[in-house]
């Protein structure tokens, strides 16, 4: 029993089995950490994701491995017989097998090795819980909606022309993601194609409730993309606001917005709310949410709700989400050529976003003959509000009595519903 | 490579974007509507008041005068002790 | 693929498929979402409620649904038919089979829609978690033990007696719908008239579990109904209670209630528990919670828990199963003659318990010679703290210094525990 | 219709009002008692303080020391200053 | 009807079905609930898990028992026939039967009993969400980090060989165990004496995670004799603490500590994680949730987690999971034998470990010529603050200028790593 | 009784004690390692100041200064009134 123990602890032992996809990954979770703490790189998730990161792939563990994937772990011959008479396939073949099982073979190995009595990680567990079932996307998609002030959208509705334009990151990326199997080794669907795109939408509760629809495998890459390049805003969206107007266009001062009462943000959300249901019922759970989460935040009557939803539940559920995320950046699945195409389709993505959004406010400058500045376009894109301070600062730079903040919010948040917009387009589409 | 799957990308965008601008597009105009019958409804509604710093006076001169209050109470009452 | 598009798009639309029924429910929400905020009518269930109630139907988005009628939605003819075949009909009688298929083969048909891929709609699977389990319903009644003061129930348990009187418009409105299926087109059971009966207990998580675990299918309307009535308790209450006093009883002046010892307060909960697992095992869970709840408030060692139960786990939960309760308001079932009916007996029930309470008030005034003021048996029914504000209110009218607000706290209180009590006898002979 | 339901119902509501009139009247009792043994338990056991007004008088006054330590400390300091 | 129902009623009273196990049981939790409130026994798990005892004693009721249970109790014949088939044994002897059902046979059994209708218990499903799944206790391991500041511990890396040492009370109880088996009426298996070692930790969380993986029908037990016996260490404490240290050595003043750094806090919990997955995987769970929380206090910028670690979340989970460790606190489960045996090796298990890390602390105070004072090993058994609270009033005895507090949070925050150790040691080698 | 097993948890005591020193053992030296690190990262990382005291000071005098503010606002503003 001595000699087995030590050697069972020996194996049991993680520097004995960690393999240099695990190590990389580790590394990849602590410059998450790094960059969460001291850039303040969108902390509240980045943080969370980066330990998950570190967790996934501490080996032997196996936190964010499935039932099945313990019952592979474990290998006792017997079970493994089990498996691979259910999945059909020889024992030799089953790691290939239970990777590209689906539907109901997939359901059935999972009953199967939980009756074996095999129990998920407990990352997977959270991740099944939060993410799988759509629910921790949700939330903090309601608390988002408890925390946003439209008024500034509100005052000016053209601004939403903005938060339209800002999209066309999403679909020029959806195009690039096909393009990009011309290259060896890229294979994306239209599905996972759909899911990389959103990363255009430049918010993280979108992205990774699509992604968990249309392309759970690559949640991991693609959520860390969303949140990392919404951190990098500053960095991505100045220079492309520069050379695309000039100093004149940038110096524009705009017309304060006008007071809006406070019947007018309640029925903001019921608004918002009857256009999704009549023509876009397939984002109806994002934007119920958001809306949801808003009408909790105005109606001035249900204050304990509202505090609910911008405190407990939205931190409790970050937690969870971050770690979950954090659990799909296992070294064999997040290591491979897809993820740099997905980041760097991700990097186009933004770019583009903010190159549309700045150019719809040119046509708005020309349009409103100068009472627009076209910087506000470059909001659009969501990443509230990180979006709007930038512009906010670029602004500035050309004028520096010329405060930008509240003109920018109206296509910052109008960017957040056009990208859930989007999202249901591509669910209705492609998600069927 | 699959031109097929290039042609339904390119034919998503298309709809997509048209969607996006759709439905945003509309939305600006109910807005509008929106915010006009607001004010018609409520013309005895209260108007937002734009400048918080007010109220902070007002908050302010409420902690002062309780302290004010206070301090006169303990005042009294030491004095009394 | 454009036009498939297009018209794959046209077809998901809303406002394609939007039936008659679907608008006048989403009307409905819009009517319970404008009580709660304009007349303030329990809001903080009533919005949450009458929001998922637009949820629910919004068209083709199926959020209300469950896996099996997401399976229906999507009309695979190959999924059809194995649900026919587990349910043993037709294909063509699907439809009615699936409603109507209860127990074991309802759990074939949603292991078998899950196994093939299909998942409950968000409104539904926070249904499934929060009321389906009992376990919201039961966390809302520990933050209630957590929030009330029994103070003076402990310092004049007499009134006890008022909060058991009030149970009668329960056990009546029990006969009442029962005696309804004279008419044609009603046909309750007996566990159905006793889930509707329990709206005449006035307390809103009460009638949510009992409902679920008696009559799922009324849920939606009988939770609508309780907490609509318990808003309208100051409009319903005031004239019955005038009608059935003379002016003289309503003018009379309590003594002041004996201060109660921390120690009463900390066994109060106890005792309570005590008789309840003694004599009726089948009220554990409502009792046990309540007065879990209560002696979290009382011990004074357990700050932490007590403010938890107060505020975070109360207020997530309530959001939730608002939400929930607003997903049974579908149109295909709220939408019947059974609603209306639901809705009389409920206004009924109110009726009743609030002249049974008064009526024992009154008895109380004799046998304790002019020292008990009667209105404070409309207290009774719960409803706190609504009804004892309109007790006091009442009496006011009568007499300008007679403030029986603290009088009415005990009945108030004990009504709570009264109809936990009558939920607790209709499970062990109706649930069984 | 169905009579049996309804003296089905009839019974249910006898048997109903009978359960809970006996369980709270019980309770009525065994409340007393509790409080009587309560009472006889704790006889050094504080009565809670039945007005709140005296406790903020004197969170009142530990605000005004504080405030007062605080603005002497400030004094004191500004003068070295 | 009326007989009937009668009849009914009286069978389904608690008072015509009381045990006198049952009654014991809710004494002993009136008992709990009594040493929380006026003994402040560690009242935020004691009260809970006091009331989860009274609850899960109510006769008939079945609060805490699982879905099979409540098919027994309910009876019917066919229902029983088929679990009898299921599980290979005829009807009369199911009792039996399903005690010792496991792996696959449980599996398919409780799959039975749902698909009949039956549902667990509400106890039973606050259990098998909160601790069955290993969540609960992991949860609060997060916040125990979130709460926990490192520093002296990081200031002084040597005292983690104090709360090295101590960790020798598990072991020697788990010898103790086993060799309890000569007493006729025990047989404890070495998961199971391995699960009641832990006790020996002094650290709830990880007794109720260990027990809840090794050995669940002892869980009761265990989680009540660690955390009561964590609530008497002032008393078991100090009469070893002053048998085996002289005077002179009570006496010692420890030299100041050091300040530490905001770096050296926040590289601390990734420290300690990196050797975790390094060494010992199978203690990641613990470990990882346990540096996570620590990371999110220690990073700065995630105050809002930081915050619902720390409140929030920690408070709703230690509801949750005192009433369900409660709920094991079963009459027929907790009136063993077994049960004395535990709480006599849990007491033991805390009386060696203090002894253990006392004696350390003495090498320690030779090694380092008189440094050291050795009753700070006495705080190495975790216990956190108590234990150091302890070692602070036993110095103060032998010298009234002797703070030793802060010099006692370092064995005492490394009592925590080193039970989470052994917990991770035990599951790697009996666990698998 | 089954000496195995009590050979078995003999075993598993030396075991679990041996991991238990070693891994903990490890960890003073990484500990320190660590820390020898991190001052070497941050010479210009700020040490965490010691006594809390001057902090709770300083606060003191942020609130005696609005408090000052306050009181002169209010003054100046009922001398208007
Ligand atoms: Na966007
Ligand atoms: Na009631
Ligand atoms: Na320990």
């Amino acid at each position: 029993m001595f000699e087995q123990g030590l050697e069972a602890l020996w194996h049991s032992m993680g520097i004995a089995n960690l393999g240099w996809g695990q190590l990389l990954m580790i590394l990849v979770g602590g410059l998450l950490i790094f960059l969460a703490i001291r850039k303040s790189f969108e902390p509240l998730l980045l943080l969370p994701i980066g330990f998950g990161c570190i967790l996934a792939n501490v080996p032997v563990a196996g936190l964010a491995e499935d039932a099945v994937g313990h019952l592979l772990m474990a290998g006792d011959p017997s079970h493994l017989a089990a498996l691979a008479e259910i999945l059909n396939v020889p024992v030799t073949q089953l790691g290939d097998a239970v990777k590209h099982a689906s539907g109901a073979s997939l359901v059935a190995a999972q009953t199967l090795a939980r009756d074996l009595g095999y129990e998920p990680g407990m990352l997977q567990l959270f991740y099944e819980v939060s993410i799988s079932t759509g629910v921790a996307p949700l939330l903090i998609f309601m608390g988002v909606g408890a925390l946003t002030d439209f008024s500034a959208l509100i005052a000016k509705p053209s601004t939403l022309l903005l938060g339209a334009a800002a999209q066309f990151g999403i679909f020029s990326t959806l195009i690039g993601a096909l393009a990009l199997n011309v290259v060896p080794g890229f294979d994306f669907t239209l599905a996972e194609a759909s899911a990389i795109a959103i990363i255009g939408g430049a918010d993280g509760p979108t992205a990774v409730f699509l992604a968990s629809k249309l392309a759970p495998d690559l949640l991991g890459a693609i959520a860390v993309a969303a949140y990392s390049y919404m951190a990098l805003v500053p960095i991505i969206q100045p220079p492309i606001m520069r050379a695309l107007t000039s100093k004149t266009e940038r110096q524009v001062v705009m017309s304060q917005l006008r007071p809006v009462s406070k019947l007018e943000k309640i029925l903001f959300p019921l608004t918002v709310l009857l256009l999704c249901l009549l023509f876009l019922p397939s984002a109806a759970p994002l934007i119920g949410m958001l809306t949801f989460g808003n009408l909790l935040r105005e109606s001035g009557v249900v204050d304990r709700l509202s505090k609910a939803a911008q405190n407990e539940i939205i931190n409790a559920v970050t937690i969870i989400l971050g770690l979950s995320v954090g659990s799909k950046l296992q070294a064999d699945k997040f290591l491979s050529l897809e993820t740099l195409g997905i980041l760097a389709l991700g990097a186009a993505a933004f770019c583009i976003g903010t190159a549309a959004g700045v150019l719809m406010g040119k046509a708005m400058y020309r349009l409103s003959k100068g009472a627009v500045n076209p910087l506000i376009g470059a909001a659009g894109v969501s990443a509230v509000p990180m979006a709007a301070r930038v512009v906010n600062k670029v602004g500035l730079e050309a004028n520096h009595h010329n405060f930008l903040l509240m003109h920018a919010m109206g296509p910052n948040v109008a960017g957040v519903i056009g990208s859930a917009v989007a999202a249901g387009v591509l669910l209705a589409v492609v998600g069927g | 490579m699959d031109t097929n799957l290039l042609i339904q990308g390119a034919e998503l965008m298309l709809l997509g974007m048209g969607i996006v601008f759709g439905f945003l597009g509309v939305l600006v105009f109910t807005l509008r509507a929106m915010s006009a019958l607001a004010g018609r409804l409520s013309d005895e509604e209260s108007i937002e008041p734009a400048p918080p710093a007010p109220l902070n006076v007002s908050d302010h001169r409420r902690v002062v005068a309780v302290i004010t209050a206070a301090v006169a109470r303990y005042r009294a009452s030491s004095r009394a002790a």
